[in-house]
């Protein structure tokens, strides 16, 4: 790899926030820590795939970098800008070049707003365009995305997920973004549907030079649309490299155990699997040492107590673990 | 039909009596479930497989939902017929069902004993210490360590993973015949799932159980089920043996799930995708559902219905292609 | 210890304050006091009695002494009763106490029972004939209620008494002097019960019929249980919960009295003594009694807290 | 049950009109509530134009024919002083949905307001506003009402003003409920991912209010608006009966049932004091019904039967 500039550079990301449950007579306050020391880059024109399961972190981190949510402590690095000291106004000229794709199809649009004034409203906002240009301009996204220039006047309602996730995706391309956020963006539709939407990622990052972070519990939707792959286990990175490298080579346990765990739809091959026990922790209450080793089947006394470092095994591909 | 055969499904129609008109939830549906087998029902949502199995358990809320017609013969039982109290009896008892939230499905004021030991109490007559050593037994059988605390805590205390585990302990606490499923495993990680997974397919072995699981994921298909029966828009269009559906699918649809659904270790450069949307349930045509979506589609898929067809051994599709050219034109 | 119940305690302070300077600043408001209304006065005796009483200090003053007093728990001193305003609330406060209790116990009787009736048969005939009397006893305006009732079934029919607590003249005692009583509560607490039977049957049932649609109540039936262990403990349990609060918001109501119905039955509780209270401006008897009500709100709030945390296992136990 | 949900999700894309119209179709199918409107339209005719087709408008005194019973030429009788009472209830329901309404108008005004600015802003502004309602609502509305109206019936306000006077009370011990519910609304409306969108759009805080939140708040505002028109008519009925509020010559009809303090009246002359009472009954439930109606029309899943 060549020696130029990371478009996104996360640097030792924290992320805390209170979890007060209350009870009767006391309110237990404990500090979540959703994201712990998160450090990784995302080079231009890459797909970087983020995975992990429910309480991993991984939407926090992809909010954070956008400055959807605050963070605790670190630094996000946009273009060498630090995404979290722009004021108001930069903040406002900033969000013209990332955009986000949300998850769920159908609390992601407004439902009293017609699906072209919901792709528009952003040029307009930002005065960029006049009414006639915006409607132009909206017919050119739809069209792009795979929706019928008819669907300009319509409501949310009248969609289906698939289509409404089309929706979300022309909001978010209509300023000619050079980043995108993608949470979980297919995994609130069927299988047939799933697979149109991961194919239009794929279409528009071919025609508008697009860097995504995409987002996903589910492995083989990011094998199939990523190009590096870092593994999420409790708000800490475990495992960072090419999607080749983690796939074909994974290193860390959770990463083996992960990828030994998916289904195959295959009723004839016969996989060895290595099942997890337990429950993935209360991230109010993370184990000691590596978090993982509560589950590991290779955890050694070691693991109990001391942190891993995240290292640098082979050619850009890290991994936090004692064993490796 | 095998002899052992202990669930038969015939053309069963369930439907949704909405303000917006009629909902064929499940149009002529019929497939059977024999002896330790396990049948997966796979399809995507709105297909009509959750409400399949909400009608042999007869849970189907009346209105707006209503079988309109067929046969369920649950051992030669006919459950659509049966009276309240024979089907209060059957549930729990004979056949029991574990469902897709774990989290929403146990009564957050009680006490998991208390959930457990109350099938124990209703089908099996059992006295109150009786039932407290049983329901500590099936803690430990679905693998939950300290199952004495674990007796006399809140659901809100537990982890989906473990609420679903205590879901599959109530429903073998009365040692059923049949086991059904409804997404057992989507609303939790992977590596709960597979943990969930292995548990279920131990226990059927064990017992000698049915279960007939319903599911969106190929990948858990492939894995557990011997017959599939494959959904689409409230009709089956195409079922057989997992090898069948899987090497061999004969469906246009069936084919178009398998290939685009992306899989581990098999890159592809670009996924098969099936254009179109799953149609509105309200008003069908007389013509295959998969029509506006089917690469193959001839003039006579457009207007009638395929009938199901034997195209091999226990391999059935719904489908033009396989009918003889004769019928066809 | 407890760190959560102080702070919670300690929420209700800014609250009490505010509710007191709003008390104390809208009565100062108005013009004339006691002194003022009497004619029979000499401008002297006036100016006497005003200094007396505190009434030439200026309001800030006249509101510290005041909240001072609270303090101590001293509400002030009724200028018509001529006796501690405590004293004249602790003489009043039981008649009205009985009498909502009464219909409290009552209400939530009846409420309870169509509610859950109306929710498992809705669409049935009663569930509409329920909702439509429920929408009639919530149009109806209480006093005008009182009068149709005391119209008919004391005037008319003579069923009834029309009004007070016992027969003017008459010393019954034992059995008699309560029999008596218990004739004259009739009227009262059927309007408290017919006025507010129709909101809380409509809320149990909206409850109800939310709650059987949870997923554990398809738990619970497919259990194989009988219908009514689906309703009675699963689905109620879980729909009475909500309830508790505003079961401990019935407690201000059961102190402070209906104002009107007993002023329409001449009940001699503590809001007859309210509204007479205004017509002479016995200022020191309304705020106290306005104070009484306010520390009563936010103590029920607090109770309401408490016993919905006693009650609901995921808040019990963390 | 997840399937019906997602179906009812596909039929979506087969109505293609916007909410409004749907909520219209749903309103107009529910025969509670269109009876319920079909009798507020009669009230308001009644009332409004009424009069103008009665001989005996503009509170005709009439020294011989007074307490007359029902009869011919006075369809409801005639009161103490021989005015028609029939005329007097329409000119006195004039009143009485004259306050009902302002009162609404004015609660829905200053609750919204405030509820948005403390949704919207949140921190010290939401503090004061959420305090303040706090305060308000430790006192039960009808002693607050009593106090207020004693307060105001001191500043000798003619008695043909004394109707503004109570709908300001009215909104001042109605709004904070209303700002509670509007902030609510506000505070899980933010949490909707849309909203989350319009800041990644980086959209200016005017619009997300006025064309993301507001629109939103408004099905809930008119729900609540209908049904608190028929609470400020119950309680302006009260104010007047105790002679608190609206207070004569103006008629309203809290203050006609009134004629029932004077024992004669009570017994005997039931036509002075009945009639008011049934409109109030007739009018409030006719509201509670339509409000109710476009709440099941608005939100079909909050749908209570």
């Amino acid at each position: 790899m060549d020696q130029k500039e990371p478009l996104v550079e996360v640097k030792n990301l924290k992320k805390h926030y209170k979890d007060s449950s209350r009870s009767l007579f006391k309110r237990n306050q404990s500090v979540v820590k959703a994201v712990d020391n998160v450090s990784f880059t995302i080079e231009e024109g890459e797909t970087f795939g983020l995975v992990g399961e429910s309480g991993s972190g991984k939407s926090t981190i992809g909010r954070s970098i956008l400055r959807l949510t605050d963070i605790t402590d670190g630094e996000i690095l946009y273009k060498g800008k630090s995404v979290h000291q722009l004021s108001k106004q930069e903040l406002r000229e900033h969000r013209k070049s990332f955009q986000f794709v949300f998850q769920d199809p159908f609390s992601s649009l407004n439902p009293r707003i017609r699906i072209g004034d919901a792709i528009g409203e952003a040029l307009l906002d930002h005065g960029l365009a006049t009414k006639k240009e915006i409607r132009e301009k909206v017919l050119e996204v739809l069209n792009l995305c795979g929706l019928a220039p008819y669907h300009i006047d319509r409501f949310p309602h009248e969609f289906s997920g698939g289509q409404r996730q089309r929706i979300g995706i022309a909001r978010a391309i209509i300023m000619d973004p050079e980043f995108i956020v993608a949470d979980e963006p297919v995994s609130g539709l069927d299988v047939s549907i799933q697979a149109q939407i991961i194919n239009l990622f794929s279409d528009l990052q071919e025609k508008k030079q697009l860097t995504y972070l995409f987002i996903s519990h589910d492995l083989s939707v990011v094998e199939h649309i990523a190009t590096r792959v870092g593994v999420l286990y409790l708000g800490t990175l475990m495992e960072l490299g090419s999607r080749d490298e983690i796939y074909e080579n994974p290193l860390h346990p959770y990463t083996k155990s992960l990828l030994s765990a998916i289904p195959i739809p295959d009723p004839t091959v016969k996989r060895e699997r290595i099942v997890l026990q337990g429950d993935v922790p209360n991230p109010a209450n993370p184990p000691t040492g590596c978090k993982f080793h509560t589950r590991c089947p290779f955890a050694r006394e070691k693991c109990k107590t001391i942190v891993p470092e995240f290292k640098e095994v082979e050619a850009n591909h890290f991994v936090a673990c004692h064993l490796v | 039909m095998s002899d052992n055969t202990i669930l038969d499904v015939k053309k069963l129609s369930t439907h949704f009596f909405t303000e917006n008109g009629v909902v064929k939830a499940v149009n002529d549906v019929s497939f059977s479930v024999s002896e330790g087998q396990t049948v997966c029902i796979v399809g995507e949502s709105g297909c009509g497989k959750s409400v399949t199995a909400m009608s042999i358990m007869r849970l189907i809320e009346d209105p707006p939902g209503k079988i309109v017609d067929g046969e369920i013969l649950f051992q030669d039982k006919d459950l659509i017929h049966a009276s309240k109290k024979d089907l209060r009896r059957l549930r729990g008892n004979d056949i029991s069902m574990i469902f897709q939230e774990p989290m929403s499905s146990l009564n957050p004021v009680l006490t998991i004993g208390e959930q457990i030991t109350e099938p124990l109490f209703e089908h099996r007559l059992l006295t109150k210490k009786q039932a407290k050593q049983e329901a500590i037994k099936l803690i430990e059988l679905v693998g939950i360590g300290r199952s004495n605390e674990i007796f006399h805590s809140y659901p809100h205390q537990l982890s989906g993973g473990m609420l679903q585990r205590i879901m599959i302990a109530i429903a073998l606490s009365c040692d059923p015949l049949l086991l059904i499923a409804d997404e057992p495993t989507t609303a939790l990680d992977v590596t709960i799932q597979a943990q969930i997974l292995e548990l279920l397919k131990e226990i059927k072995e064990e017992r000698n159980m049915s279960m007939l699981l319903i599911t969106h994921d190929l990948g858990v298909v492939a894995e557990v089920a011997d017959y599939v029966v494959v959904m689409y828009a409230g009709k089956v269009i195409e079922q057989g043996s997992v090898l069948d559906i899987f090497k061999d699918p004969k469906h246009p649809y069936t084919q178009g799930l398998l290939q685009s659904k992306p899989v581990l270790n098999q890159r592809k450069k670009r996924l098969y995708s099936i254009p179109g949307q799953v149609p509105n349930l309200i008003d069908l045509k007389p013509s295959c559902y998969f029509y506006d979506r089917c690469e193959h589609r001839m003039s006579i898929c457009g207007g009638s219905i395929p009938e199901k067809m034997e195209v091999d051994d226990n391999h059935q599709v719904a489908c033009w292609l396989y009918e003889k050219e004769e019928v066809r034109t | 210890m407890n760190s959560y119940f102080i702070k919670r305690i300690l929420y209700l302070i800014p609250t009490l304050i505010g509710a007191s300077i709003l008390i104390f600043f809208l009565y100062s408001l108005i013009p004339g006091d006691y002194v003022d209304t009497d004619p029979n006065l000499t401008a002297e005796r006036k100016a006497e009695l005003k200094e007396l009483y505190g009434l030439d200090q200026p309001v800030i003053t006249r509101y510290f002494t005041w909240v001072g007093n609270l303090f101590q728990g001293d509400l002030g001193y009724s200028l018509q009763f001529q006796r501690p305003v405590t004293e004249v609330l602790g003489n009043y406060i039981w008649s009205s106490f009985f009498v909502a209790l009464a219909s409290l116990i009552i209400t939530w009787f009846l409420a309870i029972i169509i509610g859950v009736i109306s929710a498992t048969r809705h669409y049935s005939l009663f569930d509409s004939t329920v909702t439509f009397l429920v929408f009639a006893a919530m149009a109806t305006p209480s006093f005008f209620l009182g009068l149709i009732m005391i119209k008919f079934f004391a005037v008319d029919l003579g069923w009834f008494p029309a009004g007070g607590m016992i027969t003017t003249g008459s010393n019954f005692t034992g059995l008699e002097y309560f029999k008596d009583l218990a004739e004259h509560m009739i009227l009262p607490v059927l309007v408290l019960v017919m006025l507010s039977v129709g909101g809380l049957t409509r809320y149990f049932r909206t409850n109800m019929l939310e709650v059987v649609r949870q997923d554990f109540v398809r738990t619970a039936r497919a259990k194989g249980l009988k219908e009514r262990v689906v309703i009675f403990k699963h689905a109620f349990r879980n729909a009475m919960l909500p309830a508790i609060t505003l079961f401990a918001f019935e407690l201000p109501a059961l102190f402070s009295g209906a104002i009107i119905t007993e002023q329409i039955f001449n009940w001699p509780g503590i809001g007859a003594i309210y509204m007479q209270a205004f017509t002479v401006r016995d200022y020191p008897l309304l705020m106290g009694f306005t104070m009484f009500i306010a520390v009563l709100t936010v103590i029920s709030n607090l109770i309401a807290d408490l016993l919905y945390g006693v009650a609901d296992p995921r808040v019990r136990l963390k | 049950m997840e399937e019906t949900t997602v179906q009812t999700e596909h039929m979506a894309k087969y109505r293609k009109s916007n909410l409004w119209k749907q909520v219209f179709r749903r309103l107009v199918k529910n025969k509670m509530a269109m009876t319920g409107l079909g009798f507020l339209i009669f009230i308001f005719v009644f009332c409004m134009i009424g009069p103008f087709f009665s001989p005996y408008a503009n509170g005709g005194v009439d020294a011989i024919n007074i307490n007359q019973p029902p009869s011919a030429e006075h369809w409801l009788g005639t009161d103490a002083l021989g005015r028609d009472v029939l005329t007097r209830l329409m000119e006195a329901g004039r009143i009485s949905l004259t306050v009902g309404l302002g009162a609404m108008v004015m609660s829905v005004f200053i609750g919204t307001l405030l509820g948005v600015l403390a949704g919207f802003y949140q921190g010290i502004v939401d503090q004061i506003i959420m305090r303040t309602a706090d305060v308000l609502m430790t006192i039960p509305g009808l002693p607050l009402l009593f106090i207020m109206a004693a307060v105001m019936s001191e500043w000798k306000v003619p008695a043909e003003n004394r109707l503004y006077i109570v709908m300001v009370m009215l909104s001042i011990v109605g709004w904070s409920g209303l700002a509670r519910l509007v902030r609510s609304q506000i505070l899980s409306l933010r949490e909707r991912e849309y909203m989350h969108a319009t800041e990644s759009l980086g959209l200016r805080d005017r619009r997300k209010l006025f064309v993301h939140l507001l629109p939103n708040i408004v099905p809930l505002l008119i729900v609540v608006g209908t049904l608190s028109v028929g609470g400020a008519i119950l309680s302006e009925s009260v104010l007047s009966y105790f002679g608190l509020g609206v207070v004569p010559p103006t008629a309203s009809w809290g203050n006609m049932i009134n004629a029932a303090n004077s024992l004669i009246d009570f017994q005997n002359r039931p036509w002075l004091w009945i009639p008011p009472g049934v409109a109030i009954f007739l009018t409030v439930i006719s509201i509670n019904l339509l409000g109710d109606g476009l709440r099941d029309a608005i939100d079909p899943k909050m749908k209570s039967r």
